[in-house]
């Protein structure tokens, strides 16, 4: 890092170097001090996720006006998480309805079919495998 | 750097090697998985530790890391990922054979009142 | 001479090779198969009397054939009188034998393997009697306990065959093995194991500090052999088998191979003072204590067995008197033996046969119900009790005059006495054989009626019969020349030459006789009360005590063998790292270190909570183990700082594999722990886990502090030579994947091949548990029912959709870049098949797998073909396996790319690793599909369109009606 | 025929892209190459996307990504805020039921993630029959607006870009 | 001025990684745990960037990629373990 | 360079996969390709074993790298003779498990056999300390396949045992090579030869440490006390072939320390000093004690067996505990005869157990068909392996005894070794006496009424393809004793190029510069 560098890179990525450890940290401090699962699941998936998300743009823009190398790859990551974060809490979620919670602890679906942890999908009613 | 590596081995180690001990089929499966980490570690050490310093050729580069070693680490991880799976299997089929996951052959006599 | 030197081996041989013929053939019916059983012996017994004019005038017939020259093993046979001596009597007595069997052995034996274990036998015992190396006699001592066992368990229907054949081996092994020792100790004093050698080197032995421990063993091989104090009890358990055997066995053979073992050794071990008081005192104990016995056993055999055991009692005192005249008086009577024993046993035989019963307390007066039987065995057993002019009389006078000039234990009184008792109960028992079974009143209450068998049967007794009489009457004749050049052999030529005749003269030894003569016709007299008395004195049974001591050690071996090898894999593991830390340390304290020469590494906060991490996991890992989805998911964890680890000291390649692997196992693991209990019980006591305990942190310590050590120091490693040719050589800048691929090509192929293997495994094992007992198992597997119903999320299935794409494009990607980037092969395979795990997760293994496009053993199977035809290849360029080529091409417009054969290895490493690990998922959910799930037709539980559309069709059915 | 070859062009596109962003290198040969992969991946995994849906208004789904990256932010901020400054008894969770129009399972994917990624709110589970989305909010004391919220400002988009 | 900026989010990262473990220690609940190992994950890969930045390489990028996309798949399998039992049904 | 060197490893590593997925679904095809290289196998191990017979070592770079840095294969005459031994025993254990249909009661049998045949040639070729772990791993799974071939309950039970007790070997295994590595920094067993006499003896410590460790991963293999517990379990439990081959994977342990503890930690080497024979030999004799108590007190016939192999293998690393010309070629004598016995005897019992009502137990049952011609071969198996003459096992023992006269209490050896054969005998005798006569006599015979017909296995008969493989082990034995001179002769000089490394280093490494221009002037 004994590059020559000008000042205005050097504090756009520690700013958003700082955003994305900021917000990482109130994600694992949500994550500590919630209540139950459920909120609990807020935290991390959204703090972190912008908290990581900081973090690789202050690497993308790190390598393209510190270094003078173009990075796609952060893009890629970024890509990746936000693909998968929801899907992750989606399970995790449910996992934590199916272990902990009833249909009779939530809401009705207000449809001819309950929710779909609980309840089979048309047509399946009967499969043995189920 | 070296003691945390060193202590690092070692943990893994014994914690592998008290779960192989136990008398289920599972806790050993553990602790073999344990116990390959260990090694994988230990034989990548051999190389002594190096932080910086990645084993590809760059022009600009002075040292590198030793790379012998983490090519053997590389072979000795996919073969211990074949043995475990493997492990895993032939575990699992003694469970559903025997109907227990115990690891130990049970004498014949004393296994009667426990199924 | 040559030409005798050739006939020798061949003499010895004869019998063997002839064995093999009436096992094969004897479905060419009895006599054929007697006859050529009969014809290698005679064969070998014409090759003797070619041989024997040598022999009788002084001569030595030598044969050499290297066998085993390293060893000192080698097939040298000598034929001295000594050996021509035995060689007769072998030969000449198992013809007697061959042609008794005939006429003895009933229809429903198994004739031809009777004379295949006969023949061989007779060729074992051969070959003891012409052996010239102390080893090639130990093969031969072997072979003849084998084929004995064999003879002896002939009847296998018999328990007491069975139960004496073992006996008989054991006993008589175990005195082979001793003399094995002694043996291998006499050839290392002498340097050389050739008996001709050794006979030479006499003094020297009898000097050498291992001459008692090498006397001690060989006597123990003799003695056991011959049935000596306190070995005689397996000889009458030997019994048991067919009187052929016996006849053979205990008259001329097997039995003495012991004392034909003194005999050979006689001018080497003899004469020293422990020779003298152990053979001697034991053959005195045998002598008299086996005439004790004989005098009350009821069984003709057993009588006979006896009286052999106290004959070979005799025999071994002789020898033990360490006197040249002494010596010359065994031989004289072993042949003396010979003659009257064999008479003896096929006389039982025959009154077995006719009479079926042995019982001398149910026999009586057969001398007028089979006269010829009755005069032959008469003959035979006065000679044994020493009357004259028979030739039993001759031997025993001559016995008798040795031990009145014996000093022994301080005066030669005492073992007169003993002698004279001794010779005394053994006329007592020839008496009450003659007596109680030929003479006395006729009894008509025989299991069978007897009368004298056919003329075959009766001629190998009768012609013995002749022989003891007419050595008897005529010994100088008959006997003299061989009795010379047989114990000159013994005493290596210091015997004087012996006149054989029957008057001495009034000597001492004639007393004894007369005392003992008498005195056995009044212990007869007596033996009714005496009997009585013998029954009710308790006596330890000999075969009982062998037998229990038998079951004692194999049941204690049983206990051994249950504690030790009890199954117990924990305990196993324990012992096997205690003793790998105890004999590590053991190790290293032969030796030391060089002072450290490297600095540490300074440890950066951050990695200290990366250690913390780890070892808080691993900590967690052995408290909550018996949770197992907790310990994998704190599995996961120490995986990924690991990786973590890896990253941190520069090894990014290491980084990958291990994260990927280890997601990969730990889904396997899950798969897996579906069918498996979920919790662990806490089984083992505290004491257990505190033992665990220590032992694992023994062994951590330990192995951290090997670590430690070498991580302090320095080393030059040839890896410098890799980092500089990987480029040029290689053609790649990633040093490691150029060392997987190229350097070191040949691992990764091994490696590759482990991972094949366990798909296959892995395939198999499923297979075989669907086919087995498992099946049912499975067939009544209950899930839980409170499972989430959404099996195939909508969520899940449409991110699949956009993931597995990208996610195969990376895997694309890290295979390609590998192998100038961290990457490879390996690692797309598993990134691969993490993308088409995805897929699986999502829409369910049977709905992907039938919209597969590539078979997983097919993968499998190319995969290792590429990489080993490309490893082939390379010979077609007429370079060594696995050498790589690569280039640099440019095709316009586009920038210059590499192309080398260690990406085509690499194909086939991605291939079977995509394969493999395929196959291992695929073979566990075929366990689940089995298990009753059921394979789903669509990709997602409930697709919403099809909501839309059913409501659409509810409408279009209320609008047409 | 161009079906087949290209059975989701959108996807045969972001793979090109993703091949670029993973070399990190814009050349020709590269270009080349992603297009290939582009063209082939697709073809292989076809069978595991076995409908085509398609986007009708592509200008309205980067308007969407942006309403979205930008709601993500102020979802960071304020879930942030909840989490540092209020008390745990004095948030107010809340499960919201939103009904769903959408009957494409590309759209109700993309909803829930939006829902799972903005403000507060996470979806949890679909009804059965993907009539209704169970959604958790984290802080909030009227259930129906954030079901009006989600309806209004995602899925009418959503429902236009996907038809 | 960077420098700073990293070891601070070093320190958030790192913090997080503890406050995960902790969780994932401490429960209660399975969920809670496997989402601890999520964020554990995505902590990690923030980490894995930053000493990229901190070392000026991009050899570690593979690392986070592969990390980040390994850790969506065995967080979902661990949920659907929970779920259903069979992960590939 | 001889291409033919590595034809061992490469002809089953190509022809498995095949067998695997081409031939998957025709048995007979499998059989016919299985056999067929088999044969092919014997053939090119008898090519090389001439090859090596005059006493040169050959040399194979793969890659065409230079030693220490590429691996190599290096052909002696003990890696020739191993790989030959191999061989035919492969060629034994094929033919029989075909005729016998084992290879039909799972999957893949005859694959995993060629994999298991590549593993064990592999490591006997190979001249680099690491690649001999990845030989010794393929060896291993494959042999993992093969005890659990068939399944059922006690095989898998007995199956996973055996896994976890060699991954920890292997893991152990991987901790000597890491520490061998750090103290040395080569692979290369030629280049380790140098490199550890290069070490002060006062800095040996940690090599020492790795020469002991490395013992103890061989002792595992080779089932040396105290790490036998897991081999009588084991091989009771596999599949009979499967056993009969495992008569050669002990001699892979056996191998490996008479390679790498005369090469590289030899008696001549400074830093080791005595250390492998101090440890070896107490551990043998323990391990002969162990296998002889096991043979006397075995109620079942395939764990007594089992011990008797125990008990063989311990005498062979007896014999390797000498570590000096003489002992180590008697060694050699004593592992070839202890492979053909053990094998022959495995095959043996598999011909008997497959017969029998009873199962296998140490019990009399009805006798079975050809129960002679079984006998018979019992017999002449349990001579062999409890070491009685005429058959080799009585040389092997007489040479073993003869050859360590001149050791530490060697009293105590021949003591040991002694008494060990006499309980073997005696346990033989009681297994064989029950089985064969007890079984036929005339009280056992089952009434009639109890033995329906149709119960009898039709496929009763042995047929010669069936007899073949055991007949054949026990010839080989014969031919043993029969040309022990000149076999014992070949064992010698193979005995002393092993302790005469300076041909094998110099064959190793000499060219190193010639291979180095060549590989720079290709490109």
């Amino acid at each position: 890092m004994d590059h020559d560098l000008t000042l205005l890179p050097e504090i756009l990525v520690s700013v958003f170097l700082v955003i994305g450890g900021l917000f990482g940290l109130v994600g694992s401090i949500g994550f500590l001090r919630l209540r139950d699962t459920m909120q609990r699941l807020h935290a991390p998936t959204k703090a972190t996720t912008l908290g990581v998300g900081g973090v690789l743009i202050g690497s993308m823009l790190y390598f393209v006006m510190v270094e003078g190398r173009v990075s796609f790859h952060e893009l890629l990551i970024t890509l990746f998480l936000f693909l998968t974060a929801p899907i992750t809490a989606n399970f995790i979620a449910k996992t934590h309805m199916q272990a902990k919670l009833q249909e009779k602890d939530l809401p009705p679906s207000g449809g001819k079919y309950g929710w779909a942890v609980y309840d089979a999908p048309p047509g399946e009613e009967n499969d043995p495998g189920r | 750097m070296e003691l945390v590596v060193a202590t690092s081995i070692g943990g893994l180690t014994a914690a592998g090697i008290y779960l192989i001990l136990r008398l289920r089929a599972f806790p050993v499966i553990l602790g073999v998985t344990l116990l390959s980490y260990a090694t994988n570690v230990f034989v990548f050490a051999s190389g002594r530790l190096a932080v910086g310093l990645p084993p590809v050729l760059t022009d600009d580069a002075t040292a590198y890391t030793d790379p012998l070693p983490q090519a053997l680490v590389l072979t000795a991880i996919v073969i211990s990922f074949g043995m475990t799976a493997v492990l895993v299997l032939i575990a699992l089929g003694a469970f559903l054979e025997n109907g227990n996951d115990r690891v130990n052959v049970e004498d014949e006599r004393a296994g009667e009142g426990d199924a | 001479m040559v030409s005798a030197s050739g006939l020798l081996p061949v003499m010895v041989l004869l019998p063997f090779i002839g064995a093999l013929v009436p096992g094969l053939m004897i479905r060419a019916g009895r006599n054929a198969c007697a006859t050529f059983t009969a014809i290698p012996t005679l064969l070998a017994l014409i090759l003797l009397g070619v041989m024997a004019p040598d022999v009788m005038n002084g001569g030595t017939v030598t044969a050499r054939i290297d066998w085993l020259p390293g060893l000192g093993l080698n097939a040298n046979f000598m034929l001295d009188g000594l050996g021509l001596l035995f060689a007769g009597m072998i030969l000449g007595v198992g013809l007697l034998i061959i042609l008794y069997a005939r006429f003895y052995l009933s229809g429903d034996d198994p004739m031809g393997q009777f004379y295949t274990y006969l023949l061989l036998f007779q060729g074992a015992m051969l070959g003891i009697s012409v052996s010239d190396n102390i080893l090639l006699l130990l093969v031969f001592w072997e072979l003849t306990s084998l084929s004995s066992f064999l003879l002896i368990g002939y009847w296998k229907h018999l328990p007491e065959g069975r139960q004496g054949a073992r006996m008989a081996l054991t006993v008589t092994g175990a005195g082979g093995l001793a003399m094995i020792a002694g043996m291998l100790i006499l050839g290392n004093i002498a340097g050389s194991y050739d008996l001709s050698v050794i006979l030479q080197h006499g003094d020297e032995i009898r000097a050498s500090e291992y001459y008692l421990p090498a006397l001690i063993l060989i006597l123990l091989g003799a003695f056991t052999k011959s049935a000596q104090f306190p070995f005689h009890f397996w000889l009458p358990h030997a019994m048991a088998a067919p009187t052929p055997v016996s006849a053979y066995l205990h008259s001329a053979t097997m039995v003495k191979a012991g004392v034909f073992l003194m005999a050979r050794m006689w001018p080497v071990l003899a004469g020293t003072e422990a020779w003298f008081y152990i053979v001697s005192t034991v053959g005195l104990i045998t002598m008299v204590l086996g005439a004790l016995i004989a005098l009350f056993k009821d069984d003709l055999k057993a009588l006979l067995a006896f009286s052999t055991v106290s004959h070979l009692g005799l025999l071994t005192m002789l020898l033990g008197f360490g006197t040249p005249m002494a010596a010359t008086v065994a031989v004289f009577h072993i042949i003396n033996h010979l003659t009257f024993k064999a008479t003896l046993f096929m006389c039982a035989g025959i009154v077995d046969h006719e009479t079926h019963t042995r019982d001398i307390k149910r026999l009586g007066g057969l001398a007028s119900l089979m006269p010829i039987t009755a005069l032959i065995a008469v003959v035979a057993a006065l000679s044994m009790a020493g009357i004259p002019p028979l030739n039993g009389f001759m031997s025993k006078e001559m016995m008798l005059e040795e031990v009145a000039h014996t000093h022994w234990w301080g005066g030669t009184w005492p073992i007169i006495i003993v002698a004279t008792v001794g010779a005394m109960l053994s006329v007592a028992y020839c008496f009450r054989f003659i007596g109680h079974t030929f003479f006395g009143p006729v009894r008509d209450d025989y299991p069978h009626h007897p009368h004298d068998p056919p003329a075959g049967m009766l001629a190998a007794p009768a012609f013995l019969a002749v022989m003891v009489v007419a050595i008897g009457l005529f010994p100088s004749l008959i006997a003299g020349p061989i009795v010379d050049v047989a114990s000159a052999a013994v005493t290596g030529d210091t015997a004087e030459h012996v006149h054989l005749k029957l008057w001495h003269g009034v000597t001492p030894a004639l007393i004894m006789s007369i005392v003992a003569t008498l005195g056995g016709a009044f212990l007869l007299w007596l033996h009714r009360p005496l009997d009585r008395v013998w029954l009710s004195t308790p006596r330890p049974e000999a075969k009982a005590i062998f037998e229990r001591l038998v079951a004692v050690v194999e049941r204690a071996s049983l206990r051994f063998t249950e504690i030790t090898h009890n199954g117990a894999i924990s305990r196993y593991l324990a012992i096997f790292t205690v003793a790998t830390i105890v004999l590590g340390f053991a190790a290293y304290s032969g030796g030391g270190m060089a002072p450290p020469t490297r600095g540490l590494l300074p440890v950066p906060p951050l990695v200290a909570v990366g250690f913390v991490l780890l070892m808080v996991a691993t900590a967690a890992i052995v408290t909550m183990h018996r949770n197992r989805f907790r310990a994998l998911m704190l599995t996961s964890v120490i995986g990924l700082m690991v990786s973590a680890g890896f990253v941190y000291l520069s090894a990014p390649d290491l980084a990958l594999t291990q994260i990927t692997v280890d997601t990969v196992t730990v889904l396997l693991m899950l798969v897996a722990l579906h069918f498996l209990p979920k919790d662990t019980p806490s089984e083992s006591p505290t004491i257990l886990k505190v033992r665990d305990g220590a032992i694992a942190v023994a062994a951590g310590a330990a192995v951290a502090l090997l670590a430690y050590s070498f991580l302090l120091r320095d080393v030059s490693t040839i890896s410098d030579y890799h980092l500089a040719n990987s480029y040029k050589g290689g053609g790649g800048t990633n040093v490691v994947n150029v060392i997987l691929v190229d350097f070191r090509g040949y691992d990764t192929y091994g490696e590759i091949i482990v991972l094949g293997i366990a798909g296959l495994t892995l395939y198999a094992l499923m297979e075989a548990l669907l086919n087995g007992p498992a099946s049912r198992t499975l067939r009544n597997w209950t899930f839980p029912p409170d499972r989430s119903q959404d099996r195939h999320p909508v969520m899940m299935v449409v991110a699949t959709r956009v993931m597995m794409p990208i996610a195969v494009l990376v895997g694309v990607y890290i295979f390609l870049r590998g192998h100038n980037l961290p990457g490879g092969g390996f690692v797309a395979g598993l990134v691969m098949s993490i993308a088409l795990l995805m897929q699986y997760m999502a829409s369910g293994f049977g709905w992907t797998q039938e919209r597969k496009r590539f078979e997983y053993h097919s993968m499998i199977g190319w995969g290792v073909v590429v990489a080993g035809l490309t490893g082939a290849g390379a010979w077609l360029a007429g370079a060594p396996f696995l050498t790589s080529a690569f280039g640099y091409f440019t095709i316009p417009p586009f920038e210059e790319f590499e192309l080398a054969t260690a990406m085509l290895f690499d194909l086939g490493v991605f291939l079977t690793v995509l394969g493999a690990v395929m196959l291992m998922l695929y073979s566990l959910s075929r366990l689940a599909r089995y298990a009753g799930e059921t394979v789903n037709l669509e990709p997602m539980d409930y697709d919403p369109s099809r909501r839309f559309e059913a409501a659409a069709e509810v409408n279009d059915k209320k609008d047409g009606h | 025929m161009l079906s087949r070859l290209f059975p989701h062009p959108v996807l045969s596109l972001t793979l090109t892209i993703v091949w670029l962003a993973l070399v990190n290198k814009v050349t020709l040969g590269n270009l080349f190459l992603g297009a290939v992969f582009g063209v082939t991946i697709p073809v292989l995994t076809a069978p595991y996307w076995p409908n085509r849906p398609t986007l009708r208004a592509p200008l309205m789904a980067l308007e969407y990504v942006f309403i979205v990256l930008w709601d993500i932010i102020v979802a960071n901020v304020v879930v942030a805020a909840i989490v540092l400054f209020k008390r745990n008894d004095a948030i107010h969770s809340r499960w919201v039921v939103v009904p769903l129009d959408l009957t494409s399972a590309e759209a109700i994917t993309v909803l829930a993630g939006t829902v799972t990624m903005t403000p507060g709110t996470v979806s949890t589970t679909l009804a059965a029959d993907g009539s209704a989305l169970l959604v958790h909010a984290l802080h909030t004391d009227d259930p129906d607006e954030v079901r009006d919220h989600i309806k209004s400002r995602y899925e009418r988009r959503l429902k236009e870009i996907f038809g | 001025m960077i420098t700073y900026a990293i070891v601070f989010a070093f320190a958030c990262f790192g913090f997080g990684l503890l406050g995960t473990l902790w969780r994932m220690l401490a429960g209660p609940t399975v969920a809670d745990r496997i989402l601890a190992l999520d964020t554990m994950v995505i902590n990690f890969i923030a980490l894995i960037i930053l000493y990229g930045i901190w070392q000026g390489t991009a050899i570690y990028f593979e690392a986070s990629m592969l990390i980040a996309m390994v850790g969506f798949v065995s967080t979902v399998a661990f949920c659907r373990f929970i779920l259903r039992g069979d992960i590939i049904e | 360079m001889n291409h033919w060197i590595i034809a061992p490893v490469v002809l089953p590593a190509l022809l498995a996969p095949l067998i695997a997925y081409v031939m998957r679904y025709d048995i007979t095809l499998q059989r016919v390709a299985s056999i067929t290289g088999a044969v092919l196998l014997c053939a090119i191990a008898f090519g090389l074993f001439m090859l090596s017979a005059d006493g040169s070592v050959h040399v194979y770079r793969l890659g065409h790298w230079p030693a220490p840095f590429g691996i190599v294969l290096v052909l002696d005459r003990l890696s020739a003779l191993l790989i030959l031994l191999t061989s035919v025993l492969g060629l034994i254990v094929v033919i029989h498990s075909a005729a016998s249909g084992w290879d039909q009661r799972g999957r893949h049998f005859h694959a995993l056999m060629q994999f298991q045949l590549m593993g064990i040639c592999g490591a006997f070729l190979t001249g680099d300390a690491f690649n001999l772990f990845v030989l010794f791993e393929i060896l291993l799974i494959a042999s993992y396949a093969l005890t659990i071939h068939g399944g059922g309950k006690a095989r898998l039970k007995a199956g996973l045992q055996y896994v976890i007790m060699n991954l920890a070997g292997s893991s152990l295994f991987l901790i000597a090579l890491g520490t061998i590595y750090a103290t040395t920094g080569t692979l290369n067993i030629a280049d380790l030869s140098l490199k550890v006499r290069e070490i002060p003896v006062e800095e040996a410590g940690l090599v020492r440490v790795a020469a002991m460790l490395l013992m103890i991963v061989f002792g595992v293999k080779a089932a040396l006390f105290p790490v036998q517990f897991w081999l009588p379990g084991t091989y009771a439990m596999a599949p009979a072939p499967v056993a009969a081959l495992f008569a050669i994977m002990t001699k892979v342990g056996a191998y490996a320390i008479l390679r790498m503890h005369t090469i590289v930690f030899g008696p001549d080497a400074a830093p080791i000093g005595s250390l492998s024979q101090d440890w070896l030999m107490p551990a043998a004799l323990i391990t002969i004690a162990v296998g002889a108590i096991g043979v006397m007190g075995a109620r079942r016939l395939m764990p007594l067996i089992a011990f008797s192999v125990l008990g063989s293998t311990a005498t062979l690393m007896l014999a390797i505990s000498g570590f000096s010309p003489h002992t180590t070629a008697t060694a050699l004598y004593y592992l070839v005869h202890s492979t053909f016995a053990a094998a022959a005897m495995f095959l043996i019992a598999d011909l008997l157990l497959s017969r029998r009502e009873g199962g296998d137990l140490l019990k009399a049952v009805p006798a079975t068909v050809q129960n002679g011609f079984i006998a018979a071969l019992f017999f002449a198996g349990a001579i062999a392996i409890a070491g009685m003459p005429p058959l080799s096992g009585f040389l092997g023992k007489l040479l073993v005894l003869d050859a360590l006269r001149f050791a530490d209490y060697a009293w105590l050896v021949w003591a040991v070794v002694l008494a060990g054969s006499l309980l073997t005998i005696v346990g033989f005798v009681r297994a064989g006496s029950v089985l064969f006569w007890k079984s036929t006599s005339a009280e056992l015979m089952p009434p009639e009424e109890e033995t329906p017909e149709e119960e009898t296995p039709p496929a009763n008969r042995i047929g010669p393809a069936l007899a073949a493989p055991s007949v054949a082990s026990l010839a080989c034995l014969a031919l043993l004793t029969v040309f022990a001179g000149p076999v014992m002769r070949h064992m010698e000089s193979t005995a002393a190029q092993l302790y005469d490394p300076g041909d094998y280093v110099a064959a190793v490494l000499e060219d190193q510069h010639d291979t180095k221009k060549l590989k720079e002037e290709e490109h």
